[in-house]
């Protein structure tokens, strides 16, 4: 049964693959997949209380609009759980499986797996993002596995300490605020920062704790640290914004606020806000709008046929690096306002889908 | 006809000295693990620490305070995280902020306790008129009011911009933090309020006998809704309160608390069955808590292990803290 | 004749299956002491439920003072001015004696919603003062003896006084059973006393005191009221017979004394002690032999029995069973070593009562009623019918739940827990009678009797020295943790006076 | 039988809504999502009859997932029959203690579920993914006749303790110390013992939830089932266990876990808008609760 619907699934593409090549026509042909009314698009996500992830539905949300699919638009939240995760995946797939794209920011690399295998099983159509997933590859026999927009989390990692060893001058010692440390973000920010360290030995690691990625216990770690350390704190590594906007509240309680350097990650609007008031010297933004909508777009192009079979795409462009940015004082204005449509719509078209990419990943 | 006096072999009552000691053991844990860290870490004794534990033990005490109400009548409120979240929004969208067009200033703090209030008072009305155990009945209001607060939340979470509250949240008076000092009048209220009101003294008699209540014709019903009522207010406030220190309404601000503020109920010497313990006992269930996760951020344990390590303590110093009291008749569930 | 207080009409209730109540009808005058009898099971505590609107009746009318009511809850009846209490002592433990007194009614000692703490001890202290008990008000509830914790159950029912302007009502379900003679006094002195202000229902099984205090008398048997007699031309014999149905006769038949053979020993205690309980204790118990325990409170026989239980480890001395030396660990060690107990409290110590009479009975010995695997229901129903026939429980079948039985039948559960298996080897009866009737309690201390017949060591912790003297061989009196004397029942014939001189 | 109604209503009632719902094959997703919970509910059960509370459960499943996928390529069979074992161990150290010291389960299990996760991170870091070997338990992942086969796993254990509850001296000494301990000692019961077991056992169903999960996602993650503790507690009350002890059944359970394995999805599925999903979840509970819970034979709700 399974192999079936995978078997008549590839013969569909490969008709649909053959008569894009023999088509001059840049336009959707008659072949498409999927009739535009029947394309479902659904973004799979935590939660929508933080601003992460409220950025991610409104990516989704604007291009739905954008590409005249709002109605057809689902968001499934999870609330943090795995398994919940993949049971919703399964659900809304009773039906119309077929013309389903799936935008998934996964809750835990663990749920990458069963996702694309129910992908592949179902014949829905998968985008995935973010994390490591050892040993497992959409070119690897994964038909509908469209693609892996991974973060490298290591650069991010890099990126953040640079500044704060910068903003510190080279010397003084550091505390760290680590994530939920059985995932692979949270390891691999790390990882950037010991590469940093390692050339810059000026820079001692005072103490390391994790916090969860969350703001209230971020707070009283960093109080205790300021007892213990005292002025020996000369900058705050978090590994994402939450904890570092934490940690800047146990600085301003203790008069700090501004003097010491706190670097984040994820570029949330806060921590915008903090960097261009001086108060955080940096934080790294992947562009929640951008991957909200991202795997949404490389699926309408598929089922429309605009954009050929992704077994026919290059490695490269099935899984590959996200590029980055680094805010900074400099920069920070220019992020601190809520984008448009427009500003993506280029990004969006099916024959610049990989605009970001730095190249290929793992 | 001659009787005689007594009592049965199985009720001969314990001993003075049993007496004391068992009322003590929290506080013996409490003692050897400061003791304890003290000595791992010569920073960990200073005036400066001292503050940062009172300050980081301030809202877990209002929340203790409220959840043995509760627990003592025999109940659980598992709604702790939903409600904070609420509470929180609701906080920061009427003082100052940067979103709504509200400033209630200082009435903030009793608009937050009320919505609490409102939302203990549900869990109370569903426990008593449903009859829905409390356990379920919390889990589900905490959900309700975790969506609440997601409706309040919208899209960017509001940011406090009262300088005044700000600085209540984040300042000290007298060189202690203006927190730890509004949770210690929360704690002689919960005091007050166990010893010299109804609430709380028919709080132990719904808890220890609730038949007996009934047939004593106590409301029993009233006073648990408004025993729930009553964690409620407190809830919202320390909800409040962790807003105006972090600066924002946040949905993720009580994560973590609920299991934290039944645990030091519970090495309080509240059982969970309920009927005995005091808000002194949680007291010092917050500060041994507080003192465990300050002390181990102290030692700097190696973050994999550090919840095993946290949980070892937490188990030998509750047996430690127990081990005089065991009998081979004690029941412990 | 005065006006009518409380009347009830044909009042009846149902229980499961059983018709624990039918069509009683009941009157009580004002200025009133009126006396309840029956057995066990007769109907008297369900009677006294629905006075006090505890429970609703399915058919029937009360009336107070001449209107008739519906209570919905005890509150009700209270407000009305009818105090009452219960059986079981319903206190909580966990708090005060004065807010157990006052429990519900603190409202002249709250003062904008604040307890006034002095005021609510002084407001304790007049129910206390009535029975001429000192207890301090202040005192945790858990902390006082059981027959301390009856008297303040019974100032709780007193304590309706303060509060109502019409005569009060008092319902008194077994006031006395758990009480020493200097509180049994002091009990029916003031139940003399409220004669001259408030009306009395009075429930006892002993049936002298009933005689003593009480106008009228009503006889319950099965559930009905068969009799209404006046007290003072009746007799202990007439109400009897009115109970049961026929005469009864004087007390336990037990064997001619003479024909006693002196077992071997099962367990000797030698120089036993353990902290300020008990100290130098050397005894041995025979196999065949009813050692009684005398002594007062605080005497170490309490503390004396736990040990051989294995509750508490002795600090000092031996035990020895069957020559040889042993420790007990714990309650299911000695259970191992077929030493076993029934309890005093058996509602919350001796049997489960949601649980069905047969699975009271095989929980100690359940190893024996299994198969391979499963346990084996058919026989563990057998024997259970067995040992009812035996110990003639009153149920409705052995599934029946035993919360459902009366408290003579659930005593002999409880009892009926160590019989299924083997023969125990060492029995310690703690307070096996209280709180039953004349015919419940022959039948324990008869089937005590039976048992040491066939061998089985006993120890006995009686209610009173009738008891005591009644079925034990031997007495051992102890005093300040110390045996103090020795008797040979059929030997030296003790009477209770020299007991009693013992103990104090 | 006022569970099962509820159970009913509830699949009819969202299925009114959303007519796919019914469909064998959501039916079969729905079994499936279940099926962890269930396992870790046959095991709370247990422990909740006695009067108790195992909160680590799912961080114990999260442990034996990690140890799973770290031996599987090695050992095999033997990885997850090992596992096995030290879940059951470690289940049943955490009984001994809460028995011998005399420590309120809560504090224990606690303790225990701090202890498992920190061992689990300690040792995994993060996912273990498994590849070879992935055979000896991926036939839970796979279904026979529409029917997921580790919900028929745990169909089948729950009925294995189903009779063990019914028919053996454990079941009864696990009733008796949830209706009255004090009776139960007094009657000889060494209650450490069955304490002991019953903790073992409902540390052995953590370990087959866990072996569940790596079956699931083909990797071992510390944080895999961390998740499904509150659900699978939820489960056992809404099928009318009394969390005060002594009443309740597995069967209860089994309806309690489809009930909440329901709700779980069913509120997303029917297209409620996210912001109320956790509001209608919350609704939903109350009510179903409302239906469910033994008011009969429990007395006094708690």
């Amino acid at each position: 049964m399974r192999h079936e619907i995978v078997g008549t699934a590839a013969a569909a593409v490969r008709l649909a693959l053959a008569l894009a090549l023999t088509s001059a026509l840049p336009v959707a042909h008659a072949d498409a997949p999927c009739e535009k009314s029947q394309i479902r698009l659904v973004n799979s996500m935590r939660e929508i209380a933080q601003p992460y992830h409220v950025n991610l539905n409104k990516g989704g949300r604007m291009f739905a609009r954008w590409a005249g699919l709002e109605d057809q638009y689902v968001l499934q939240l999870n609330q943090g759980d795995s398994d919940k995760q993949v049971a919703l995946m399964r659900s809304i797939l009773a039906t119309n499986a077929k013309c389903t794209i799936f935008n998934v920011e996964p809750n835990a690399d663990v749920v990458m797996k069963p996702m694309v295998d129910t992908a592949k099983a179902t014949g829905a159509w998968i985008v995935t993002h973010w994390v490591y997933n050892r040993g497992l590859h959409p070119f690897d026999g994964y038909d509908r596995w469209i693609a892996h927009v991974a973060v490298n989390s290591q650069d991010v990692g890099v990126a953040v300490s640079d500044r704060l060893v910068a903003a510190m001058d080279g010397k003084g010692g550091i505390v760290v605020l680590h994530g939920r440390l059985d995932t692979d973000p949270a390891q691999k920010r790390f990882a950037g920062l010991k590469a940093v360290l390692a050339k810059h030995s000026g820079v001692t690691l005072l103490a390391q704790q994790p916090a969860n990625w969350d703001r209230t216990a971020a707070f009283p770690i960093m109080q205790a640290w300021l007892a213990k350390y005292g002025d020996r704190i000369r900058g705050v590594w978090a590994a994402n914004d939450d904890m570092a906007l934490g940690a800047l509240e146990a600085l301003r309680a203790a008069g700090l606020a501004g003097r010491v350097p706190v670097v984040g990650v994820d570029g949330i609007p806060e921590a915008i806000a903090a960097v261009a008031r001086g108060e955080m010297t940096a934080t790294v933004s992947s562009d929640a709008f951008y991957q909200g909508s991202i795997g949404l777009a490389m699926g309408v192009c598929v089922l429309t046929g605009q954009a050929p079979a992704p077994q026919t795409w290059s490695k490269q462009r099935r899984e590959f690096f996200l590029r980055v940015v680094v805010i900074t004082k400099d920069n920070a204005a220019q992020y601190a306002k809520e984008p448009e449509a427009d500003a993506y719509a280029p990004e969006w078209r099916c024959d610049n889908l990989w605009s970001r990419a730095t190249g290929p990943a793992f | 006809m001659e009787s005689r006096h007594r009592p049965g072999i199985l009720s001969v009552a314990p001993t003075a000295v049993r007496g004391a000691l068992r009322a003590s053991g929290p506080l013996l844990a409490l003692l050897a693990l400061t003791i304890g860290f003290a000595l791992a870490d010569s920073d960990f004794a200073t005036i400066a620490n001292l503050r940062v534990i009172l300050d980081s033990a301030a809202v877990p005490l209002v929340l203790a305070v409220g959840m043995t109400f509760v627990i003592r009548q025999g109940s659980i409120d598992l709604s702790v995280e939903g409600m904070m979240a609420a509470c929180s929004l609701l906080f920061a969208c009427v003082v100052a902020n940067d979103r709504m067009q509200v400033n209630l200033g200082w009435f903030g703090l009793p608009a937050a306790a009320a919505l609490g209030g409102v939302f203990g008072l549900a869990n109370g009305l569903v426990v008593t008129r449903l009859r829905v155990p409390s356990f379920m009945a919390t889990l589900g209001m905490g959900a309700i009011a975790l969506g609440a607060a997601m409706l309040m939340s919208g899209d960017q979470p509001p940011l406090i911009q009262d300088p005044v509250l700000r600085q209540w949240g984040l300042g000290q008076t007298f060189g202690l933090p203006n927190l730890a000092l509004a949770a210690a009048s929360c704690l002689v209220v919960g005091l007050f309020v166990e010893q010299y009101t109804r609430l709380g003294r028919y709080g132990y008699v719904i808890g220890g006998a609730e038949g007996v209540a009934r047939a004593s014709g106590l409301d029993v019903d009233f006073y648990k809704v408004l025993g729930f009522a009553f964690a409620g207010l407190l809830i919202g406030l320390a909800a409040a309160m962790e807003s105006a220190r972090l600066g924002l309404g946040h949905v993720g601000i009580g994560e973590g608390k609920m299991l934290g503020t039944i645990t030091a109920v519970v090495i309080g010497g509240t059982p969970l069955s309920g009927g005995s313990g005091s808000v002194r006992g949680s007291a010092v269930g917050v500060l041994t808590l507080a003192v465990l996760a300050n002390g181990m951020v102290f030692i700097g344990a190696t973050p994999d292990l550090e919840k095993a390590i946290q949980g070892a303590i937490v188990l030998v110093a509750v047996v430690v803290a127990n081990w005089h009291l065991r009998d081979r008749l004690r029941i412990v569930k | 004749m005065t006006a009518v207080a409380l009347r009830a009409e044909g009042l009846s209730r149902r229980f499961g299956e059983t018709l624990a109540l039918r069509e009683v009808t009941l009157e009580v005058r004002q200025r009133e002491v009126v006396g309840v009898v029956g057995e066990n099971g007769a109907g008297k505590s369900t009677l006294l439920k629905l006075l006090a609107g505890a429970i609703a009746p399915d058919a029937g009318q009360i009336s107070v003072r001449g209107a008739a009511v519906r209570w919905r809850e005890i509150r009700d009846a209270a407000d009305a001015g009818i105090g009452v209490m219960f059986q079981e002592p319903s206190l909580v433990p966990g708090v005060s004696v004065a807010e157990n007194i006052l429990l519900g009614h603190e409202g002249p000692a709250v003062r904008f919603g604040i307890i006034r703490w002095r005021k609510l001890f002084a407001l304790a202290k007049v129910s206390l003062a009535k029975l001429g008990i000192k207890i301090s008000p202040a005192a945790v509830t858990h902390s006082l003896s059981f027959s301390e914790r009856q008297l303040v159950a019974f100032a709780r029912a007193l304590a309706v006084e303060a509060r109502t302007r019409e005569a009060p009502i008092i319902l008194l379900d077994e006031p006395t059973s758990a009480l020493d003679d200097r509180d049994i006094a002091a009990v029916l002195r003031a139940v003399e006393e409220l004669r001259m202000r408030a009306s009395v229902v009075f429930v006892s099984h002993r049936l002298e005191e009933v005689l003593r205090v009480c106008d009228r008398i009503y006889v319950m048997k099965d559930g009905q009221c068969v009799a209404e007699c006046d007290a003072r031309t009746s007799t202990v014999d007439a109400l009897q017979r009115l109970m049961v149905g026929h005469a009864m006769g004087t007390d336990v038949t037990r064997e001619v004394a003479a024909s006693h053979v002196e077992g071997t020993v099962c367990l000797e205690v030698r120089q036993l002690g353990r902290r300020d309980e008990y100290a130098d204790v050397t005894l041995a118990f025979r196999y065949g032999e009813v050692l009684g325990l005398a002594g007062a409170a605080g005497s170490g026989c309490e503390e004396l029995c736990r040990t051989l239980f294995g509750i508490d480890a002795p600090q000092s001395g031996t035990m020895l069973l069957d020559g040889q030396v042993v420790t007990l660990r714990d309650p299911s060690d000695a259970v191992g070593r077929a030493i076993v107990y029934v309890p005093a409290e058996r509602a919350s110590e001796g049997v489960i009562g949601e649980m069905s009479v047969a699975a009271n009975m095989t929980l100690a010995y359940l190893a024996q009623f299994c198969g391979r695997w499963a346990i084996d229901t058919r026989r563990e129903w057998d024997v259970a019918e067995l040992w009812i026939r035996q110990l003639r429980i009153a149920t409705p079948s052995a599934t029946a739940r035993v919360s459902d039985l009366s408290g003579g039948n659930q005593q002999k559960v409880a009892l009926a827990k160590w019989l299924v298996g083997e023969r125990p080897r060492m029995l310690i009866l703690d307070h096996p009678a209280r709180g039953l009737d004349v015919l419940a309690r022959r039948d324990i201390l008869a089937a005590v009797r039976e048992l040491a017949r066939d061998g089985v060591c006993i120890v006995i912790l009686a209610d009173t020295l009738d008891d005591l003297l009644a079925v034990s061989d031997t007495v051992i009196v102890m005093r300040d943790g110390r045996i103090s004397a020795r008797y040979s029942v059929a030997g030296d014939r003790p009477t209770q006076q020299l007991i009693l001189e013992g103990m104090v | 039988m006022a569970p099962f109604t509820v159970l009913i209503a509830l699949v009819l009632g969202i299925g009114a809504v959303v007519p796919s719902f019914l469909s064998a094959y959501s039916l079969g997703v729905l079994a499936d999502a279940a099926s962890v919970i269930l396992l870790l509910a046959i095991g709370q059960t247990l422990i909740v009859v006695m009067g108790g509370i195992d909160l680590s459960m799912a961080a114990l499943a999260s442990l034996t997932s990690v140890i799973v996928a770290l031996l599987l390529p090695e050992l095999g069979a033997g990885a997850v029959l090992g596992a096995l074992c030290v879940a059951a161990l470690i289940g049943a150290l955490q009984g001994l203690v809460h028995a011998r010291a005399q420590i309120p389960s809560f504090v224990v299990t606690l303790a225990g579920l701090g202890i498992c996760s920190g061992i689990a991170l300690a040792i995994a870091k993060t996912t273990v993914p498994v590849a070879e070997h992935y055979e000896v338990v991926g036939w839970l992942d796979a279904r026979s006749w529409g029917v997921p086969h580790a919900f028929a796993f745990g169909v089948t254990l729950l009925a294995l303790f189903q009779v063990a509850l019914g028919c053996l001296r454990f079941g009864r000494y696990l009733y008796a110390i949830g209706m009255a301990e004090r009776v139960a000692l007094l009657s000889g019961i060494r209650v450490w013992r069955v304490k002991t077991l019953a903790f073992g056992a409902s540390g052995l169903c953590s370990g087959l939830a866990g072996v569940c999960m790596v079956a699931r996602t083909s990797s071992g993650n510390p944080t895999i089932a961390d998740s499904l503790l509150l659900p699978s507690i939820a489960a056992v009350l809404v099928g009318g266990t009394a969390i005060t002890g002594g009443h309740g059944s597995l069967a209860r359970t089994l309806l309690g876990v489809c009930i909440v394995a329901v709700m779980r999805v069913a509120v997303a599925v029917a297209g409620i808008a996210p912001a109320y999903e956790p509001i209608a979840y919350g609704a939903l509970v109350i009510i179903a609760v409302a239906f469910t819970v033994d008011r009969s034979s429990i007395g006094i709700v708690k």
